[in-house]
């Protein structure tokens, strides 16, 4: 398992060993959804925004 | 003599409650309530309180034509169709945020854009306490928002006493109920994730800010959080006035602005059990609490303000508005004095 | 001509409602409402929503005279004070079990006996759905129980009807909310302990089953469970009649009993959220809801029956049989529909 | 030496606490938790409690190789997988109806049929207090339905001590929370309809009444409500036995039943707040409680069981069974005592 | 080796937790709860998930010798028993305020004076995140304020990173559960009064702001409501620091402060249903969740912050610190998830 | 029926005939205790406080 600093909060990001460019996974320190923009060696960027309804 | 009244979405939360007002009030009668989705069912098929009431809900394409429309669709809705409605009835009450403001960079600003920005200087906004002089006569009326309602009538007599003048700090903390999000609801207002929360659902950046920079000139700090009840919103404002304050100013301030308002209630203090604003003493009614408590080590004024988000918040606020501009009695139809006990209402 | 009405109790949860219903009664005018804790208080310092209210509370030994005294007070003290109350007023309706019964034998065996036997002879049953023909011109009216009123009007149309006799095995299992237990309160009754329950109260032996008994002359299996709403009683009765009965019967049945009465409506399936009937679907309004299903493989009828307790179960049943008695119009101060959407009120 | 195990459906509620109960216990690992909606996502952005778990769910289709694979799917998913499921694992542990029953003609009746009625005859209900015996070893392991186990729970003394032999007229009248219809949830589960509610959901006819009969060998009259409570379900057992019973015969035959099981608890009086079986006693933990009271009167007994819907209803029954089924301490990663006060769990 | 531990004020709510949680705690043996008004009774018949512990509440005045004894009675009751408690026991961990200060003279401006200065010297406070380096070896330990505790676990990273230096202007306003008042309650806790409330109980004054100046050296504007929840309490911090703070710089002053923490989580954002600190989500655990917002037009920062008031924000924290003191694991007895879903818990 | 002005707020409380020196009453817009100090014509003046518990 390879890790990258997760771009919104700057925790580590254990990452799979098959990842994907394009990948989206989100960090379990902060939530944020982060792009996979590059695989050897991984590079992650905030994924583009959802602007999800969330209730209320 | 009867005036003709209709609801656009009217199998939602503030449709229903129109339907439920409108129903019993004196000088109205329903002829239509629109659904799109239970078209052709019974009111009270949705509305279980309303299983009394001889209507069935039917298509929004097709308008009736009625003394009054009232109009209890998301925002957006009203916008694309004001001109349908204008033509199907002499009055328009909405109750969305279409038409509150009155700049269409304001809508750039806080939604996205508006379609008619030329109806935005003709229409007038729904709360009598701020606004009673404009109403009679108006054809376009917006109901205010049910979180800018709370902190609008909770800070407004502060402006009319000369105690802000719109520079000052001023942090509102709302808490509302579940039915602030309309019928429907994703996995967030479920029951099991819903219930038992304290949840900061607009952390910033809230609409409603708007709407009360508008009507107050006043720039407000706005969180919201969720929380367990099912009608209700609450707002807590934190104010930093500039010189000092003693709460017979206040008591002075809101007996000024509030004596003779009819829904308008001061609690701040006393013995018993509520002793300050509570949601769950005006739920179910049109009635607003206003409250209020100083804090002279910190140099700040504690105001509270409670309401039922659906009554004064919005359906309540939109029968009051039309009682005023058709010149009935301003409480007709809105004379249900809340119950006691009531659970989470 | 407006009528006169005390209430004695009135800073306890019925006597609140009776508060509530009687000052927007067309006939009535409230002059008292008595209390020995609150003496010189103003009523709505009690029940917030009655804030607008212009009455105090005075002592109960210093009775008005009035037309119609509404005691609504713990078992056993209207019977101690029934003479002064009649000296006092007209018409006495209490809300109490203390003349419910006809037997003096009856509270001995339930109760802890009886002081004036002599009154359970001329007292009449407040449900006018079981007792309308009686009521008009009565003086001393006796409100039903909230459980018995909920397991009555689930059952009463089974005899009406010939689907039951007497002799069946009937279960009636209650759940009710926690205004049931009036203003006070212990510990089991406290937030922390009482909410989120569903807590058998009264597994066996409640002592509803004689006015059920009385009534509709059937001895029930009946079993009562405190749940977490504070309005509110569903009685579900689990009913074994001796030969087949078909949904279309039973309809037959209700519809024959209830058609005409003002307050009473059938839910038995359809569509929607609400298909059968549910307490909060009538809180804080007088109707009273009645559903059933068949289950063929047990032999058995499921009836559902909902009422608000303090409504239909005792403070809106009482102005209603005060209506039939004085010859109003039934619904009179009666007409709040109830709410859509409400939480758990 | 520590066994890996999987969870299929681990976003949903019932998946969740396996995840957060395998994820404590002190025998397993889980390496795998799946879900099609939330491929990718950590477990803790769907389940907050479990934010500290490194692990992100994945997708059914792609099956790591275990020791153990519980799944927690939807009626219908695991008998069109089972295949897959044997094969990546030694044990199986399912939590839906799929493999409770033992006839495919029973899948008939109550379900739509079955793909694979094969593997009937060898899975093993779960539930220890009833199947014990035949756990250890099992590969296929059926948990039992909520309101099914706490039914069977409150019965099986009766019958263990010739109280009852099956013919006898049953009523089962049960109350559960929300978490029963598991996560997502539509219109009647959103907060504003489902709060505060005391609502007939199954009438009549309820799935649950197939393995009441399969295991007790008798047909009760079954009828389940929805509360207002997030986990718990109430079982209430109206029971009328042949002849007389007595309190101390109750005693004697539940200690008989459970004195030595460690989920058991019997609360049947007492003083105190807590005095029968509630499930808010149990919430969050694995026990049940059972209790009863006579009723000689009406020839009933009736019977109170409660327990935690996705505990010993689900999730904390599977873990349980498994114990058995694999030679480990009983109570290993059960040991959480469920919490007081507590609100509505 | 176990150490033995007794529980003065056993029968209470923090009471209850203390006996979950050292019963439950690999290096302690429970040997003594007490109660006066439960004396001779077992514990279980007060707290129904402890009805599997062997123990009964014995009479204070009669302490035995043990190595810990907590103490979770009312303010003032420690401070006149504080020699008996030392006496007993090598450690003492206090619950209540009697020894969270430095200074009588806080005593004096916020309670009503102390009976033994002396010992507050001495004393360290429990809260592990603030001042751990002063546990080891401690002997008298006092637990926080459970409002206290939520506020300054919010704002400590502020200060630890020089956003805030204690002049800046900062408004808390609170939200907590009603096992925050205790065992017992008035009226004003009865759940008919208190279910579905927002009630602004402390508007002003309230103590716990000594305790929050004392350690983060910081006056601040606080507030607090009472809301539907049994457990929880929830701090939203408005901050207005003095230049402009980013986002990054905040997710950097709290990992910073709370990474290495085993008890604190960071939820700031992200998508799901629970993107900020919810009361929920900790609920039965000892976890407290902290997360924020930027809000640049208003120059404001907002911090959520939430515990279990009765955890984190009392018994966990006693235990948390004990572990501390006598060099067990950190996270001994502590190791409960919490519960998803969980209603109001 | 007599009238006199709540200290507190302002508001005018109304007060019945047999009014007396000592007695207590609430004024019903602000709640505040209130201790009649004469009655003809009546003066109010807040009641001393018992700082009441009101739950929490
Ligand atoms: N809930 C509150 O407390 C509250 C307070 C203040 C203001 N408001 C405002 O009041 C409005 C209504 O809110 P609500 O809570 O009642 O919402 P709701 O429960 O979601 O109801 C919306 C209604 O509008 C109908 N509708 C939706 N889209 C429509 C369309 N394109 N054309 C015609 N009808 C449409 C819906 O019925 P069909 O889809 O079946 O047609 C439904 O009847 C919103 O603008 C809201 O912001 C609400
Ligand atoms: N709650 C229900 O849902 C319900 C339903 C059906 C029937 N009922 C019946 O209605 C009656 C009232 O119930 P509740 O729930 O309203 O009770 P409650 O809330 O406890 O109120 C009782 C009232 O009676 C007064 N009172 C008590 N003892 C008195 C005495 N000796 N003399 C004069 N006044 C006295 C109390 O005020 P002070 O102590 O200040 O004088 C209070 O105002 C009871 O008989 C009850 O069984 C209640
Ligand atoms: N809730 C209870 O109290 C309770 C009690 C006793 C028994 N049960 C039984 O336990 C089972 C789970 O119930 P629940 O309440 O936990 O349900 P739930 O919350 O709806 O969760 C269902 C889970 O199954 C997954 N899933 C759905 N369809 C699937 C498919 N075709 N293939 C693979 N995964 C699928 C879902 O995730 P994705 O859709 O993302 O894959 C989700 O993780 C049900 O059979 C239920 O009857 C539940
Ligand atoms: N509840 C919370 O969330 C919370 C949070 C933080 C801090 N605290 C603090 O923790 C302490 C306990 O709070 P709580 O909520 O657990 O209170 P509680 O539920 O009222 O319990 C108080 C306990 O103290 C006992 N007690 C009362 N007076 C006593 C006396 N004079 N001598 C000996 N025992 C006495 C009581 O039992 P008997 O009367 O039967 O002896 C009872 O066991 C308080 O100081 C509180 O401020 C509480
Ligand atoms: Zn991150
Ligand atoms: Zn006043």
């Amino acid at each position: 398992m390879t890790e990258a600093d997760c771009v919104e909060c700057g925790a580590e990001v254990s990452l799979h060993d098959d990842l994907e460019v394009g990948e989206i996974i989100d960090c379990g320190t902060c939530g944020a959804e982060l792009e996979v923009i590059d695989v050897n060696p991984p590079v992650l960027d905030r994924a583009p925004e959802l602007e999800e309804d969330w209730g209320e | 003599m009867t005036l003709e009244a209709s609801v656009v979405g009217g199998s939602g939360f503030t449709g229903g409650e129109l339907l439920r007002l409108l129903s019993g009030h004196p000088e109205f009668a329903v002829t239509q309530a629109t659904s799109r989705s239970y078209d052709g069912k019974t009111v009270g098929s949705v509305h279980p309180n309303l299983r009394g009431l001889d209507l069935r809900f039917s298509d929004p394409t097709d308008l009736d034509s009625v003394d009054v429309l009232f109009a209890a669709t998301p925002h957006g809705v009203s916008m694309e169709q004001i001109d349908e409605f204008e033509d199907a009835a002499d009055t328009v009450v909405d109750l969305s945020a279409d038409f509150r403001l009155s700049q269409e960079s304001q809508y750039d600003e806080w939604y996205d854009g508006h379609v008619c920005p030329e109806y935005l200087e003709k229409s007038e906004y729904a709360l009598p306490e701020i606004n009673r002089e404009n109403l009679p006569g108006a054809d376009l009326i917006a109901a205010g928002g049910c979180n800018a309602t709370a902190t609008i009538l909770g800070l407004k007599p502060l402006f009319d006493a000369d105690i802000l003048s719109g520079d000052e700090q001023v942090v509102v903390d709302v808490k509302v109920g579940s039915s602030e999000g309309g019928a429907g609801g994703g996995e967030a207002s479920s029951h099991p994730e819903r219930s038992g929360i304290v949840r900061p659902y607009a952390p910033t950046g809230h609409r409603h800010e708007a709407e009360i920079e508008e009507f107050l000139g006043l720039s407000v700090s706005f969180t919201v959080h969720a929380v367990d009840m099912t009608r209700g919103a609450a707002a807590t404002c934190h104010v930093f006035p500039d010189g000092p304050v003693s709460k017979g100013d206040l008591w002075g301030a809101y007996r000024e602005s509030y004596e003779d308002e009819p829904f308008m209630r001061m609690v701040a203090g006393g013995s018993g059990v509520y002793r300050y604003p509570e949601p769950k003493a005006v739920a179910g009614s049109n009635f607003g609490e206003v409250g209020f408590e100083v804090d002279p080590g910190n140099k700040r004024l504690v105001v509270f303000s409670a309401i039922d988000n659906m009554m004064k918040g919005s359906a309540g606020q939109a029968v009051h508005a039309a009682n005023v501009a058709l010149g009935f009695e301003e409480t007709a139809g809105l004379d249900f004095a809340g119950l006691h006990p009531v659970g989470a209402p």
